[in-house]
């Protein structure tokens, strides 16, 4: 096992790709200001200057342009990272990463892949109002063909980055902006790497289990140690992966607990906490002592003003909450 | 007296260029000090100013009608003041408060006054060159004779929903007036770096659209250029396209160093084609203005403005209920 | 109320429109083919005939743009129906559907309303492949601010549209091809009205409940016939509206069957019956005496082969299956 | 002889002439029984005939390389086989059997071969524009000096992407041939219904990217201004556009009664500018070819289809298991 070092998450990314890009000449990096700038969010840093103008490439603000350009030269083998500023804008290009990128292998009967990451923040960062600030989990993890990640820590950011470079489908990568500055401890090299499809056991808990991603997998913890104080032991797993889903995971978690609250950021509505609610009812529903809870983002388009975000935000109080309902203790 | 050299060959009355002054410089007055309160912690999330460019939006008001439509993208403070909002409401926009033009829930992306003709106010680059049309299209479906002045930056100009609404835009010969403002930069990236083809203002031209260069920096050959160009538009002969060659002193929003451009780059601008400082010396060289006159005006602006700071900073938040309303019209 | 005529789906559509068209003159139609070709699928014939091309309006292939002009014309207060010729197509335009047409009620304070309906068959149609046959209900029910509609009869398919076009909200309406010449009754004029967000009883029962929408209820009530025969009772709810779902229907048919599948076209994964069983879970967890059953699209990208195709979509037989599998009789 | 009067400008060998004439009418034969096998029921979902279209191709591929890549929409059965893809692989991917080029999950739209540089075979308008100018992409970051063809039809012109991909192809300088298949209609909408600027050859200029307008019926033409562009782009300086004047003499798919123009308008075409026969003429004409010669290339090729035709409706159907392979690659 290589050294751990403590970096920032931007950093983890940035390596990473650097990485991956030495590894593999056919792995290159395009998006706006990812080159010359160094990345919107600095996840570029100093990328250009390693590998030059040819692989790491500054684009015009054209999201369905140039994804469709790497979604091209990936069937030909090359190996792109595209880079949205934000999931936001991806939405620009949505119908290549769908209809081109997750069903083109299929439709060829396997003669044409697509090796490809896209990746950017997702979700909420700070003040940045409705447009700006969706969360993009369940839509993509919807569509077969995909694979979906969303890591909360520096380590799963860039390991989880390099096992998506590597692998063969295209992989969306959901990051999160508030997190690019928090710092973890990660390996370099091969070691780094996270296996697409494995959730962690972010605290381990006997009363309930709290299953989360990014961001949310921290406010997860944050509840973990207010239920703690007052005597309930949670269990919190980061998926990590969205898509394939970790289910065996989430079950074993719940045949220990028989409680399951799913927090995420993303709106109630068809969103990834149905998903699994629904799936522990398929799957395990004797498991379950009580009906799995959701806190998930407010049904509403995100708010600028501080106080009305705060409110549309899940917050750790709220999944304290609703461990408590799964308990009966309110 | 500065260092700035053009004089325009325009020529307007002294009225008309203290008007021109002192609208400008309302708008540097109220950009300089959002800075300030985004520097205070008072503003937050992004914050893209204007300063640099009011030679742009003050000329175009003066050259068309009041009644005329105007959108534009996420750099939109100024416009929504030239429109006749008032400054209180768009900085109380800014700082989140009940008081501002979205009530708060906007921010310093969405603002909009459809009494004012005023149509935001839109964070996704470009999508305000289709709106823009489509309201040029409401303008010809209801058979008045305004036209829409949509905006859009020189980044914005390569997205492809601008080259779809320039083709129907054309094809209905619909009244719309399209601006680049071209202030050299989209975010980090030059126009040289973005642009298969840098002249921009040829861009409609494959799909039949007229379209002008224009000194972006001088408020009389904006007014020229657009009074010919909504004469055009008025006529009934369709949509044209200026491209204002301007430029921003910040940088892309108050996150941004700008180390992408020099010093001196800016330092020039700011001493050779300041906008304000054309006027200025105008006045003071034909119209035989005082310094202390036009001084005088300064100092009425800036209290206005430290006025409207003041209503800004004190206004309650968003009432917490305001979370819940506004997601859809009755 | 007016007398009924038996008129296929598509007629129905065209009638829904025509009314509306003649009631208020904001109401326009644009989308491909639309006008001179009557639709693709002949949902607007001899419109263009009776309205002009003013008010029926033949695109080119720009979804992207078109969208973004009726977001536009609809902020000003016009009315427009949007046909996508399929849904697959309206993805190049989500960007404008989600960031402007949904979000900018809530984002404005309120200011600007968006008043537009898009249309469109959604899901699979005959032998089409993947890329022609997405089915976005859950992707578009995710998203506040946006009421989503599928409707299965003649009536409902009429009565929705008219309710949508009358609608202040944007409205997405999902049509289904194969519908289009399945014959119905039909009211005409405000009696033909269908109220936006309540589910239909499509059929009574006792021992199951069956939740679907669009081509699903067929299918279901095909399910239910053949359960019939063998002595189960199954009530099928025709949803009719996804988004505000009728949950109150759903509820209180579980209250009585306490058993309840849910069939759908979609994908599995955080789509509609994800969000139909865990809510279920949530409001009236007592009232199941099994775990929600799912029926869904497999989770592949749809093929073209005869049989693939046939064992992609979910069959009255899988429905029969899951109902047996809610009351262990398996 | 027929009333065929436009002989070209240009020469050819008889042996080339005849080689045109064979391969030109292998694709016309080709789908005639496509239709055929159409009408019986065999084929399904879409069906868009190459018949009258076929100097374009047959002259392209003619004056490209047979490593450089070719990229198209869903009217792909001729481009496949022009690239070397077996005519049993074509039919039997449209009557979705096993020994389908896309082993029948694709269908008529979706088919690909890499390693006949052939990249499909796209569904949705537009997309394989920026598809292939990732190709180009791909072939320029791996230094070999193969261009990729990347057709689009007169409507397929008007999408977003397109311009995104111009701009970007232009500002890489990237070896790409785009080619307008401009049969006059996109659908039922003719280039005078759709374009704002009918000179579609011209649609590049905007962004740098010379154009010409070709006479597509003429196999020559096509021949000699492809070679001038390939020769352009092979010496680095970037995308060229070619407008290829044709016409498609059914309608846009087998779906099509093609009420939009008249008798007439497609019997001219037929006699006067019909790309075999002109072939046909200079053969017999400047080359002494004695007609009943090329009757009996014109029956081999008969016998070829029938073959090709009865291999498609004779082989299995995929087998089951396919359902739930090739959805992603290892
Ligand atoms: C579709 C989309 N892509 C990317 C962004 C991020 N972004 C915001 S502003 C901007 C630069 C725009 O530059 P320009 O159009 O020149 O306008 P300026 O900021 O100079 O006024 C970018 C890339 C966005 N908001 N929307
Ligand atoms: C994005 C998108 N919009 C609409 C369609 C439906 N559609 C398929 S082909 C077509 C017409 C295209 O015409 P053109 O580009 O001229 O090509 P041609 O069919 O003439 O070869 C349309 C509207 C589609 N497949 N994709
Ligand atoms: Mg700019
Ligand atoms: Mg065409």
């Amino acid at each position: 096992m290589t050294e751990l070092r403590t970096v920032p998450t931007r950093d983890a990314i940035r390596d990473g790709m650097a990485e991956e890009m030495r590894r593999d000449e056919n792995v290159f990096l395009m998006g706006e200001e990812v080159a010359d700038y160094q990345g919107a969010y600095k996840c570029s840093r100093d990328l250009v200057q390693e590998f030059g103008a040819k692989r790491v490439i500054d684009t015009p603000i054209t999201e369905h342009g140039f994804a469709g350009i790497a979604v091209g030269a990936a069937m030909t083998g090359l190996r792109p990272i595209v880079e949205f500023m934000t999931w936001n804008f991806g939405m620009q290009a949505i119908d290549q990463i769908i209809n081109s990128a997750a069903k083109t292998y299929y439709m060829s009967g396997g003669l044409v892949s697509c090796p490809i990451v896209f990746r950017g923040p997702n979700g909420a960062a700070a003040r940045v109002a409705a447009q700006h600030s969706q969360e993009y989990s369940s839509w993509y993890a919807h569509v077969p063909g995909l694979k979906v990640v969303s890591p909360a820590t520096a380590a799963d950011a860039k390991g989880l980055l390099k096992a998506a470079v590597r692998d063969n489908a295209p992989v969306i990568v959901l990051e999160n902006e508030l997190l690019y500055g928090v710092e973890g401890d990660v390996a370099d090299g091969d070691d780094a790497i996270v296996e697409i499809g494995k959730a962690r056991i972010a605290r381990t808990g006997s009363d309930v289990t709290i299953v989360a991603h990014s961001m949310m997998v921290i406010k997860a913890l944050e509840a973990a140690k207010t239920l703690e104080a007052e005597g309930i032991d949670a269990e919190v797993i980061d998926l990590r992966t969205i898509r394939p889903l970790d289910e065996q995971a989430i079950l074993n978690s719940v045949a220990k607990t028989n409680r399951l609250v799913i927090a995420e950021e993303g709106w109630a509505f068809a969103g990834l906490g149905a998903e699994i609610g629904q799936m522990v009812m398929e799957r395990s529903f004797d498991d379950l002592d009580a009906p799995v809870e959701r806190v998930t983002g407010k049904d509403v388009p995100l708010p600028y003003a501080e106080n009305l975000e705060q409110l549309a935000l899940p917050q750790p109080a709220e999944i304290v909450e609703a461990v408590k309902k799964t308990l009966y203790k309110d | 007296m500065t260092a700035v050299t053009k004089l325009s060959n325009h020529r307007a009355s002294k009225e008309e260029l203290l008007n021109y002054y002192e609208q400008m410089l309302l708008l540097r007055r109220f950009e300089e000090r959002a800075a300030q309160l985004y520097t205070q912690g008072q503003i937050a999330g992004f914050c893209h100013l204007y300063i640099g460019q009011e030679a742009v939006l003050t000329g175009i008001k003066a050259a068309t009608k009041p009644e005329d439509d105007q959108i534009t993208s996420y750099r939109c403070h100024a416009h929504a003041i030239a429109c006749g909002v008032e400054p209180e409401a768009v900085m109380a926009e800014l700082t989140g408060r009940e008081t501002g033009v979205s009530k708060g829930k906007g921010g310093s992306m969405h603002m909009f006054d459809p009494e004012k003709h005023f149509w935001g106010g839109h964070g996704i680059v470009g999508a305000q060159i289709s709106l823009g049309t489509g309201i040029a299209f409401a303008n010809k479906y209801r058979g008045d004779d305004t036209i829409c002045v949509a905006y859009m930056g020189d980044g914005a100009l390569h997205q492809g929903q601008v080259y779809e609404s320039f083709n129907m835009a054309k094809l209905w010969d619909l009244p719309v007036l399209y601006i680049i403002e071209n202030n050299e930069y989209a975010m980090g990236t030059s126009v040289q770096r973005s642009a298969g083809n840098v002249e921009l203002y040829k861009r409609g031209e494959s799909f039949g659209i007229p379209g002008k260069q224009v000194d972006g920096m001088d408020i009389l050959a904006v007014k020229a250029a657009v009074e010919e160009a909504a004469d055009y538009i008025r006529s009934g002969k369709g949509p044209y396209l200026l491209e204002m060659k301007t430029y921003r002193y910040r940088g892309h929003s108050m996150s941004d160093p700008a180390t992408y451009r020099s010093k001196e780059e800016v330092q020039n601008m700011k001493e050779h084609r300041d906008p304000i400082q054309q006027v200025t010396n105008m006045l003071v060289e034909e119209h035989a203005v005082k310094e202390e006159d036009l001084k005088a005006i300064d100092s009425e602006i800036k209290k206005r403005i430290k006025e409207v700071a003041e209503h800004a900073t004190t206004s309650a938040l968003p009432n917490e209920s305001e979370l819940y309303t506004d997601i859809m019209p009755e």
